[in-house]
């Protein structure tokens, strides 16, 4: 609290204290929610003043808050775009009021690399095909293998992405087959649910990918209601690496997951603090991502912050 | 058949519509002449407001043919009917209650210039037509809601009359309305019909039928009975065409139910007693008591305020000066639940929008009333309910006799027998019948009249409303006068004349 | 046969089983049943279990509608339900015993008590429209879940807890005899006492109700308060079907469905004449739609197509209107030749 | 019966007109209540953060919203009928979808324009169409419209599509001066441009009054002739082209097409026509109350922006509330005023 009065007195005025307006897109799930978290607590740590605001999935409300905080002349504005294109005007109207502009989490497709000063965040083609290269690596004997996919929100860039990129990966493999997939809006009761359609349309199913952790976790409870065992008849791995997700790892119920964090916080802060010093920072930022087996997640499950 | 050269400018052979269980028409054959007045006479339920629907492509024909001015029709819709010139007031109200008074009238033809509606001649245009009829007190641009079903009735007729019609229907146009304005409606009438005009009229008021009209074909159960003139055709021969009884029967229909007279003596303490009573931007100060026993009626022109009294005595409006005794206590009602709760009924004229639950049965309406009093956890058992609807269906002779019909598809007049069963069940101690016979025919007419008397033999307060003053004068014991919102007259009905209520209205002194 | 098919539910029934034989015919044992671990386990006992939060938001959103309104919060309801059932649970010291459970759904069934009478208060007392007064809670009753949850999932391992919605009991799932009853509850209570035929009075003229001394008031509370404990037991069903509450997602669009099912089962929104059986079977069309999607294996990107489809088709079969002119077509050359023949008479 | 005849005339005469008056204006509180809400809260805003108050922060919510302005105003038409379009955030993705892509295929974006408001404008005939002949209730049958729109939009591209298309850029950065260092962009002026158009329709042509007659009793106004069927029809029409235009518009605000843009935008100008004023059971209410409607929720997020220390599920609370203070202050100056 007590920021809007601090927030016009920042600005341009001599004050060190930076403020840095945060349009966020949701809270659409509990790693949007970590993510929400670990910026406004890095914010903190880092003496940075932060206005955030919560989109609702709604790119409008996002071009709104941007809006505003050029009105309110904040000295940095960071965002995670519901969706990559159609940020040109808005991103010009920043530049014309000379406040720089970070991305996070996702990229915008605006040819003008000069509308935002860098992008911070993972690569979600990547996940899939990490999560891809391990079922290749793993399937070595010629036999079939079918995969039944999980999609998260139909058309949103995750979904799309790690869709993507899983099917990259497995093309090096021809034993590899996508027998089925379905979507799983990225909740726990969609890979649920999807899942015991799946166990009664297949006969055999080898291996599940889903595109979350949530989705992997319903996933599982069908397939203990449909009384087999998962991570042994049925091979499941997931993308994200919550807490629960690594729980279940390190049981043993699922069997590989490819990290994609939401602690950005403090790479934001470091980078904001930078791109207002004039210095140069990079135009792309991966995070620091690491994928687990079974074994890593037994060890570092403790000392998971999320 | 003395006009057999001219064409009927509507001819219907052969009608047939049947509603799931009803033949509501069956083989009606019709004609209408230019330049006539034609009444369409019958029982309720005979058939007539179907027989209207039908011409006017409301209701689709199951078989028969109808011709318009010598061309073979079917309307599809009533805009078509409308546009091949009939204009049609139905029997129920059928305005826009959202829209002002100047909009209904002229809905749909509205004058224009260069595409846009030239409001300033709609008031215009409006003005000339209410002026016609000679309500210029009505203001165009105040909402139709606002307004009572008696006025709301009459701007329905200003809305047919305006358009340049060659057939003018009218489903009971004066249900509601007083003997005035009943003039003025057959002045514009009659010269509607010099100026050529055919004109179909429905109602139940003989005395009106005799008046003004020059045919009549009367309907029984769906059946043509025939088609008459009505100098030829003696009123009792008339009635006994419409109720195919014969005459013997008649003669005690006929007969005025005598009131024995109730004593309300110096030491009997009303049922309800109301001083003062009034609300703000209604009616004021009205001082009235009713004693258990009593009919008391209601007189006064239209927009005296009679509606607005009942309501006050109701709780429908909640009364904001003046108190209310009821046997001698004083009460606060400030809602019909309260009401009820006090054994008061309240009938109202409205039935479309203050009776009907139109998609529930003649049953579940029929016992809505005791049911709400009783809760909704104490059901009326099934037994009890058959035997009450099977009660007042016979009591009332409402038709179908089938306690699961909708009581929509009733008509108008079943329905307004049904609404008066809801109240009659309950056993009120004071019953407010605001227009009870609205749309009744004779025979239940004079059946509720002597009804009114015998629940007050009974001991039951009555308030009796209705536009009719012989109706008024013929049931109540006494009668109090309504002017300009406010109570001017109280009469005991011993040989008063409707000439003498009349004289007190125009007075104002009693 | 002819008076069965002009039975009010017939055509729902008949495209529900449509819908069945469609899945029977892309997979020959759709419709088996088989034992395994002492419950039954297919394809349909599928669809009942999925169903059953629809089916129960749906019966409370059937007798809100009846009175003309609309109940747009439930699935908020069903988040906050969720939320604090798991909340306690995590937070309780004894997680796994049967007593948390309970306390649990207590609190679920509480709190939707508190949340209908918000609503029937702001419907009835107020006079807000019900679309816009619902609105409120639909949005501030989210943030309520995400408030409780902190924005992430709680799970919880409690047996107890978790048969509610993904138990069985004499071998059916335990969330179908959940909603078995309370539909049977919902039906008695509606035609056993009045307040069937009261609530459609008030829906279908206020106004005469009132001077019919029906007690308005009451009954929309009623039913906004059905609605939403009805609501949250869905919640508790959803939430113990993963074992997790998820408050930015659980119950998400519910509403929606919900409304679909009244309306497919026959129900009009406008208010007034009612049917639960309807409503059910409404909600089993939608649900067993979502299943045809994965036994026919529809891509992800056309589902919404084939569901537009389906309900279309679906609508087009109830409808009357378009019943008759199949007919008509099907039997066309007769009347219309008698129609001609009779004018020419008539000239 | 000679006294009637001089005696009729006066009895109400006097009194009824002026009450008739008063009862009149009370159509126009609830929306009155709102423009005058809306004015205070702009105050109160203006109140808690300095920079609030500003023309710019205004025009802004016009900015923001044209979309959902064009929206309203076709919701508007479709809830006076007492019907209801849940179709209408879909259409504008469809909208968007179908001229992104084709504007990437190099069509000319006048071209691009009027197939968008064909394929809207058609889409809610058939809808209307259907709603008309088959007596289906319109909310199954927007919704299946709804479902249908957006699946077309999944089936074009589940990636969201961007727009480089000079006139679309150009559209999209333009700024209209206004005196005063203020700007508007050119969507504004058509959005008010359409508001202005729905006005005089509603008010000024007889099929905005059979508009208004069907929502007050669809059977009465069938009864008195007028062309209900044709009317009901083209509601639907207008509300799919409103949708396009709408589409396209926030094609110009946001210069892209995307599948799940404008999710849950049938809620939004729903819940701005209901806030303005209109009754949902039809009949009552009036194009510029839905405007102010969308112009209360767009200063409700500008709060929200404003605010900046609300986490996510305080958003969503604090929004609740204050669209609750709204209408039960709405509620109390409308009951006032009747
Ligand atoms: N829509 C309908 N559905 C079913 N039955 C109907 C419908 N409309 C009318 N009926 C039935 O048709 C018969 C004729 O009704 P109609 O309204 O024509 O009578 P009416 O002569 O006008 O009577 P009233 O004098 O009471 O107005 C009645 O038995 C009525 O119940
Ligand atoms: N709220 C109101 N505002 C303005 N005028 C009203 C209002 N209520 C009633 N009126 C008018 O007041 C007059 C009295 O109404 P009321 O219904 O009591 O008359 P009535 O004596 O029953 O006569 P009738 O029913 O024959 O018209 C009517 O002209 C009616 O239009
Ligand atoms: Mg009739
Ligand atoms: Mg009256």
């Amino acid at each position: 609290g007590g920021t809007a009065g601090a927030g016009s007195a920042a600005g341009n005025s001599g004050d060190d204290k930076i403020t840095m307006g945060f349009a966020q897109v949701g809270a659409e799930s509990g790693w949007r929610t970590a993510n929400t978290k670990s910026v406004q607590d890095s914010a903190k740590k880092a003496g940075v003043d932060l206005k955030f605001s919560d989109a609702q999935q709604k790119q409008e409300n996002q071009i709104k808050a941007i809006r505003s905080y050029i009105q309110q002349k904040v000295d940095v504005i960071a965002f995670s775009p519901v969706v990559e294109s159609g940020w040109d005007t808005v991103l010009k109207e920043a530049k014309n009021a000379k406040i720089p502009v970070i991305l996070t989490d996702r990229a915008v497709d605006s040819s003008d690399k000069t509308l935002y000063k860098t992008f911070l965040g993972s690569d979600f083609v990547e996940e899939g095909k990490k999560a891809g290269e391990w079922l290749v690596e793993q399937s070595k004997a010629s036999e079939p293998v079918n995969i039944v996919e999980i999609q998260g929100t139909t058309g949103s860039a995750p979904a799309n992405d790690r869709k993507e990129g899983f099917a990259e990966a497995i093309k090096a493999d021809p034993d590899l087959k996508i027998v089925a997939s379905q979507s799983g809006d990225f909740t726990r009761s969609g890979g649920k649910q999807v899942m015991e359609a799946f166990l009664k349309n297949n006969a055999d199913i080898d291996v599940v990918f889903a595109h979350n952790d949530d989705e992997g976790l319903g996933a599982i409870e069908a397939i203990e209601a449909a009384g087999k065992v998962p991570g042994k008849d049925i091979k499941i791995i997931t993308i994200d690496a919550v807490k629960d997700g690594m729980t279940a790892l390190s049981n043993g119920k699922i069997n590989y997951i490819v990290e994609c964090s939401p602690m950005l916080g403090d790479q934001l802060m470091d980078l904001a603090k930078k791109v207002i010093a004039g210095e140069s920072v990079p135009e792309r930022v991966v995070t620091e991502e690491t994928t687990f087996t079974q074994e890593q997640a037994k060890q570092v499950l403790a000392s998971r912050p999320y | 058949m003395r006009m057999n050269e001219i064409v009927p400018v509507v001819e219907m052979t052969d009608i047939a519509i049947g509603f799931p269980g009803v033949k509501a028409l069956d083989g009606v054959d019709f004609r209408l002449f230019q330049g006539e007045v034609h009444a369409l006479m019958g029982e309720n339920g005979a058939g007539k407001s179907t027989l209207i629907k039908a011409l006017t492509g409301v209701y689709a024909i199951d078989s028969g043919t109808i011709t318009v001015l010598g061309e073979p029709k079917r309307f599809s819709t009533p805009g078509e009917s409308q546009a091949a010139g009939i204009s049609t007031v139905y029997q129920e109200v059928n305005l826009c209650p959202n829209l002002t008074v100047e909009e209904n009238v002229l809905l749909g033809r509205e004058p224009r210039r260069r595409g846009s509606i030239d409001w300033k001649g709609v008031r215009t245009r409006t003005r000339e037509v209410l002026a016609e009829l000679q309500l210029d007190h009505i203001d165009p641009g105040s909402l139709l809601s606002t307004h009572s079903i008696a006025v709301q009735q009459l701007i329905a007729i200003a809305r047919s009359v305006e358009i340049n019609a060659k057939v003018l229907i009218l489903d009971e146009p004066t249900s509601s309305l007083d003997a005035d304005e009943v003039r003025q409606l057959f002045r514009v009438i009659r010269d509607l019909r010099n100026r050529r005009v055919a004109i179909l009229f429905v109602s139940h008021f003989l005395e009106q039928v005799y008046e003004i009209s020059d045919r009549m074909t009367v309907l029984r159960n769906g059946k043509l009975v025939g088609e008459y003139l009505t100098r030829d055709l003696s009123r009792m021969s008339l009635i006994s065409k419409m109720i195919g009884k014969d005459m013997e029967a008649l003669a005690e229909l006929d007969q005025a139910p005598a009131r024995t007279r109730a004593s309300n003596g110096a030491g009997v303490t009303p049922f309800i007693e109301a001083k003062g009573l009034g609300r703000k931007g209604s009616v004021s100060n009205v001082d009235l008591s009713i004693y258990p026993g009593e009919v008391v009626g209601l007189a006064g022109l239209l927009g005296a305020g009679r509606t607005e009294i009942a309501r006050l005595f109701f709780g429908a409006d909640k009364a904001d000066e003046g108190s209310i005794k009821i046997k001698g206590a004083g009460q606060r009602i400030r809602s019909p639940r309260t009401a009820i709760d006090k054994h008061i009924g309240f009938c109202s004229e409205d039935r479309k929008e203050e009776g009907l639950i139109g998609e529930l049965t003649v049953r579940d309406n029929l016992v809505l009333v005791m049911q709400a009093s009783k809760g909704w956890a104490r059901r009326i058992p099934r037994r009890v309910q058959d035997e009450l609807v099977a009660e007042y269906i016979e009591a009332l002779d409402i038709r179908p006799a089938n306690p699961d019909a909708l009581i929509k598809n009733l008509s108008g007049g079943n329905q307004q027998k049904v609404l008066l069963a809801r109240w009659l069940v309950t056993h009120p101690e004071l019953l407010i019948l605001d227009e009870p016979t609205r749309g009744i025919d004779i025979g239940a007419k004079t059946q509720i009249q002597k009804l009114v008397n015998k629940l007050a033999a009974d001991g039951m307060s009555i308030l009796f409303i209705s536009s009719e003053l012989e109706e008024v004068l013929r049931v109540s014991d006494r009668v109090a006068v309504i002017k300009d919102r406010a109570l001017v007259a109280e009469i005991n009905n011993d040989d008063v004349s409707v000439e003498d209520v009349m004289t007190v209205i125009a007075g104002g002194a009693q | 046969m002819k008076s069965l098919l002009k039975h009010r539910l017939a055509w729902p029934v008949i495209a529900l089983a449509a819908l069945l034989l469609l899945n029977q015919v892309f997979k020959p044992d759709f419709m088996s049943l088989r034992m395994q671990d002492g419950h039954l386990y297919g394809s349909l006992i599928d669809i009942m279990r999925n169903g059953a939060p629809t089916i129960l938001i749906a019966l409370g959103m059937t007798l809100v509608i009846a009175t003309r309104g609309i109940d747009l919060s439930v699935g908020a309801v069903v988040a906050i339900a969720g939320a604090a059932s798991c909340a306690y649970i995590a937070a309780s010291p004894e997680p796994g015993s049967p007593v948390t459970a309970a306390t649990a759904v207590l609190i679920a069934v509480v709190a939707a008590l508190a949340l209908g009478v918000w609503n029937g208060f702001l419907v009835s007392t107020i006079g807000v429209q019900p679309i816009i007064a619902t609105l409120v809670l639909m949005t501030a009753g989210r943030g309520v879940a995400q408030l409780i949850t902190g924005g992430q999932i709680v799970s919880v391992s409690n047996d107890s807890y978790k048969s509610i919605g993904a138990g069985y009991l004499f071998t059916l799932p335990v969330s179908i005899l959940i909603t078995a009853a309370v539909f049977a509850l919902a039906a008695v209570l509606t035609r056993r006492t009045a307040l069937g035929t009261l609530i459609e009075a008030v829906g279908i003229n206020p106004v005469a109700s009132r001077l019919a001394g029906l007690r308005a008031r009451n009954i929309i509370w009623i039913v906004y308060v059905f609605s939403a404990v009805c609501a949250a037991i869905a919640g508790l069903m959803i939430s113990s079907n993963v074992t997790a509450a998820d408050a930015n997602n659980a119950g998400l669009y519910i509403e929606m469905d919900a409304i679909l099912a009244v309306v497919i089962g026959g129900t009009s929104l406008a208010g007034g004449r009612y049917t639960l059986v309807g409503t059910v079977v409404g909600a089993f069309i939608i649900q067993t739609l979502t299943t045809t999607v994965y036994t026919l294996g529809i891509p992800p990107e056309v589902t919404l197509v084939f569901k537009a489809l389906v309900v279309i088709t679906v609508c087009l079969l109830q409808a009357p209107k378009a019943r008759n002119l199949l007919s008509r077509l099907k039997a066309a050359p007769k009347p219309a030749a008698q129609e001609a023949a009779k004018e020419k008479v008539a000239i | 019966m000679s006294p009637l005849s001089t005696l009729t005339p006066l009895t109400v005469k006097k009194s009824s007109p002026a009450r008739n008056r008063l009862r009149g204006g009370a159509r126009y509180a609830p929306t009155l209540a709102t423009v005058g809400l809306f004015i205070a809260m702009f105050a109160v805003g203006a109140g808690m953060y300095p920079s609030f108050l500003s023309g710019q922060v205004f025009l802004n919510l016009f900015i923001d919203n044209t979309f959902l302005i064009v929206l309203a105003v076709g919701m508007t038409f479709v809830i006076l009928t007492g019907g209801i379009d849940l179709s209408v955030g879909a259409v504008v993705a469809l909208s968007m979808m179908v001229s992104a892509t084709l504007l990437q295929q190099g069509w000319n974006p006048g071209a691009v324009i009027v197939l968008v408001l064909l394929i809207g404008g058609g889409l809610g005939l058939l809808m209307g169409l259907v709603i008309q002949y088959f007596d289906i209730q319109p909310f199954i049958v927007t919704l299946a419209g709804m479902f249908l729109a957006r699946g077309l939009c999944y089936v074009i591209s589940l990636d969201s599509i961007p727009v480089t298309e000079g006139f679309f850029t150009g559209m999209a950065q333009a700024q209209i001066p206004l005196p005063g260092d203020l700007f508007v962009s050119p969507g504004v002026l058509l959005a008010l441009g359409i508001v202005t158009v729905a006005f005089f329709v509603l008010h000024h042509t007889r099929f905005g009054r059979t508009v208004y007659a069907i929502g007050g009793n669809e059977h009465s106004a069938m009864l008195m002739g007028l062309p209900v069927k044709a009317t009901k029809i083209l509601v639907y029409a207008l509300s799919g082209l409103c949708s396009a235009i709408a589409g396209i518009l926030f094609s110009f605000y946001s210069l892209s097409g995307y599948s799940l843009a404008a999710q849950g935008m049938e809620l939004d100008a729903i819940a701005a026509v209901v806030i303005g004023g209109t009754l949902l059971t039809g009949g009552t209410g009036y194009v510029l109350g839905s405007v102010v409607g969308v112009l209360v929720l767009g200063i409700v997020q500008t709060f929200i922006a404003y605010d900046g220390t609300l986490s996510s599920w305080w958003t969503k609370i604090v929004i609740g509330g204050l669209l609750l203070v709204f209408i039960l202050l709405q509620r109390l100056f409308a009951r006032k005023a009747g």
